[in-house]
């Protein structure tokens, strides 16, 4: 591979074997979903999560957009399993810009990793 | 052969052929060919006789005479050389200018260029294939018009313009007809003895020659020249300055006689692959071929489904190297204009695969290409909130 | 090494190393690295990879970063993109530009053209060396005076000029320079981090690289920028379209590697044949040295004899390849412009031998040329009238 | 050589072996001399002929010009000597044009041939 490859490994990896790809499948008291798009490029993601005394149980997406969005998703959901509803709040796009090494002009669509974690902690608050 | 990706992007460059390769190394280092072939000793002219044979053999692909060549960089200087030099050559007769937005960006741009320096130019749009409606062309055609550049074969769709019925109706109303062929030189029949064409750019690269060597052919016929665009020695009967390149020009020299004997060969190899290619996708569903169906040409298939993310599709089909529709392959970051001009939505655009097919390439090739594009697309979609 | 003629005209193209031609070979055929690197697919960006890299290699040959670089066919285009491109970008500032008639044609022929299209241009004469004279530069600055372009080596004469001088008076008085350096880079030491030189051209093939790729170099400053001459995909910049060649790129790259590593040891051995073809012929009876005798580039050394026919020389000459200042070497049909400024006589200029040497000429090529050059004087002078 | 050669091989033999080259050295009752010259490109041709008997019994050039001038003139030389002082004046060059291959830009430098012998001509007639 050369060393001009846009695709990190971390990426790669995350893009080929999306393991939180699809939707929440188990029962939970709680399911939330998060559904976000940015009309520019046409990126969308859905993020769902299954919530169990405040700890997220399962969380899933989908994902429409390029490989960084998809690693993103992967590695965000792979992040929050299994930790407390209140990390939702709490993770932002520096450290995945990062440790994907997404280019600058793709920040925007980063940012709907946060929009949708956001979304989800919103929603978990409100029911609470 | 590279055995670290499979390559199905001809109609974005070749690799030289071998016998090319062998051709420019003869002219290459201090054993070779290589001095200036304006140069009058003995190494000089042994070298204006080399160009003088290759300028031979690409008079012969084309079926036109050596004096008619003139050695360019590539088909973007070619097309510049040819509109801007001819728009400039007849600006006093008329500043009319017509081409189609389903040009390569080499033809358009200069155009757009033109444009901004008082020229007026009307953009005939395609039908839905990409074809040229010759009806609405007569339509555009005013007292003023000078030059209609409609490219011979579409780089992204394999589209193919009737070039003859357009030369045709421009000599009718006195307007030079420039046609862009650098995906059809050297792959589908040209007779320029025969055809109603003026001006005519190609490019080494396209048909197993060289990158970094074209031509433009020049008619002979009243009121047909162009005015140079770049200034210096008087090579190319001071039409196109810069010392001649006698290896690459030794290369598409010998790319030329190549295309030319091979053509039935190289044309039933890309239609078999391109058959074959088509029938391993073609049930996926929601797939759009983008492009006409039948009668194009056979090297290229432009395919597209609305739900996937190109980029992605680009990344799950490693290590096929294809060229896509989507912003990431592009450098103004927007979806293909040429398949947004033949009315695909934004969507649709971004998702289109163009695979294109060649001399190596090979029927293994291409069913590595299918089952990595079905997968892919099972990937993405797999992925997707859409399906 | 070729047997049937002893080559010595270096200053008109150099065979490409073997090690250029090395690096090219890795970059043609289908097992090359040869695709197209705009693409984005893997094959692709080996390229990109490639072009990189050659970019890098040009930049620590010139002293600066690889993003103030971009690829052309050669000089003449650099020269072209250079000086049109940036006339065109200061336009509303003022329409004034210097340059000198000794420059090479692609220089001044574009400041001719600039000059029937309203520009107004100003032309410092040399010395009777081919020398300019600052204080004569300085007085030619006017308040709208955009761009001085003064070459650095000569390519008739090996004169060089204080491209330091220059380049701190241009930009003590706000004016951008350009400097051609088709016949200096690869050979002289040029430290663009250091040197006030805003546009630089150069051209692949006068220091062992190929033939077709050359480099335009523009300063990081503010208001130096070129507008582009030709239009099309967005490749360098946006300022030069069309498909980068990879292959040329990359034997580009491998000769500015080449040239920074054996910058002493190649201008030690050409100075060393200089110097023995000098005291081989300098005894000559009428026998005059056209540039500096002294400060010049020791690669090129330019002789006249005034009553001695330069075609017939030429041929006489024979098997050695040099350049003469006849009319017979001159597209233009007219002896030498350069030696005309230099205040020679159209019978001294015809007369003009131009040697000039590099890396794969030997002693023993030099011995060749002195015997042949003094044999063909003899056979000329016994056949003449004059003497 | 390549087929390019802008000197055919008549050329080369006359331009490296011009034995003509030089001045008349025998004794004859006449030495005619003609000396002509074009300025735009300097090229000069001195003809001298030692005539006996209306015979053209040496004839010599000196020529300063390219190598078809000269071949031109060793060629006519070879052709004059020992014949009659007549042909002096019947000599044209289209013969010698394609003889020599001469490109067409330089008719007018061969002209200095026929320049040449018909001075020469008209001196012997004078004479007479
Ligand atoms: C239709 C068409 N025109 C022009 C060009 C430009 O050719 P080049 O990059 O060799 O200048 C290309 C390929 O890039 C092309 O496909
Ligand atoms: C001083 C100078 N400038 C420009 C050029 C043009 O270079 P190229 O023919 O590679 O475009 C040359 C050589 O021909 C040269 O010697």
């Amino acid at each position: 591979m050369p060393a001009n490859d846009p695709y990190n490994e971390e990426v790669r990896r995350c893009f080929e074997t999306p393991v939180h790809a699809g939707d929440v499948e188990g029962e939970y008291p709680e399911v939330l979903v998060a559904d976000v798009s940015e009309s520019a490029n046409g990126s969308r993601l859905v993020v769902s999560a299954g919530v169990e005394d405040g700890i997220v149980a399962e969380i899933r997406f989908r994902a429409f957009g390029c490989p960084h969005l998809v690693a993103a998703a992967e590695l965000v959901c792979s992040e929050l399993e299994n930790g407390p509803l209140e990390r939702l709040a709490a993770i932002g796009t520096n450290g995945l810009m990062e440790r994907l090494a997404v280019p600058v002009g793709k920040t925007g669509r980063l940012f709907l990793v946060e929009d949708a974690l956001r979304l989800l902690h919103r929603q978990a608050v409100c029911a609470e | 052969m590279n055995r670290d990706f499979v390559y199905l992007d001809y109609a974005a460059t070749t690799p030289a052929d071998p016998r090319v390769i062998d051709a420019m190394q003869s002219c290459m280092g201090a054993g070779g060919t290589f001095a200036n072939p304006a140069s009058v000793h003995i190494a000089g002219r042994k070298s204006a006789a080399i160009v003088a044979d290759a300028r031979q053999k690409v008079a012969t692909l084309l079926g036109t005479e050596p004096g008619r060549l003139i050695w360019t960089s590539g088909a973007t200087e070619s097309n510049n050389l040819a509109i801007r030099g001819a728009a400039m050559a007849r600006a006093n007769r008329g500043k009319h200018l017509i081409s189609m937005p389903t040009e390569h960006k080499a033809v358009a741009d200069t155009f757009r260029a033109l444009a901004r320096e008082g020229f007026d130019v009307t953009w005939v749009r395609p039908d839905e294939y990409g074809v040229l409606d010759i009806d609405e062309l007569a339509a555009a055609i005013r007292e003023d018009t000078q030059l209609v550049s409609v490219m011979h074969v579409n780089n992204e769709t394999g589209a193919i313009q009737d070039i003859r019925a357009i030369g045709d109706l421009c000599r009718a109303r006195d307007v030079l007809f420039h046609t862009d062929a650098a995906q059809s030189a050297g792959k589908l029949e040209l007779d320029l003895n025969d055809l109603p064409v003026d001006l005519l750019s190609l490019t080494g690269h396209k048909f197993y020659g060289p990158q970094g060597v074209g031509v433009l052919y020049i008619a002979d016929r009243p009121h047909c020249n162009v005015l140079p665009i770049m200034f210096g020695g008087g090579q190319e009967k001071r039409i196109r300055p810069g010392t001649l390149p006698a290896h690459l020009i030794a290369g598409l020299g010998t790319a030329a006689t190549l295309a030319f004997a091979e053509h039935d060969q190289d044309l039933r190899h890309v239609s078999a692959l391109g058959n074959r290619m088509w029938a391993g996708i073609a049930d996926i569903e929601g797939l759009q071929r983008n492009g006409p169906a039948e009668g194009g040409y056979p090297g290229i298939l432009n395919v597209g489904i609305a739900d996937i993310e190109g980029e992605s599709l680009m990344l799950a089909m490693e290590p096929v190297c294809v060229a896509s529709g989507s912003a990431c392959n592009s450098t103004s970051g927007e979806p293909s204009y040429v398949l947004r001009a033949l009315g695909r939505s934004d969507m649709e655009a971004q998702s289109a695969v163009r695979f294109s097919f060649g001399r190596m390439a090979s029927e293994g090739d291409i069913d590595i290409a299918i089952e990595r594009y079905r997968f892919a697309v099972d990937h993405c979609r797999s992925i997707s909130p859409v399906s």
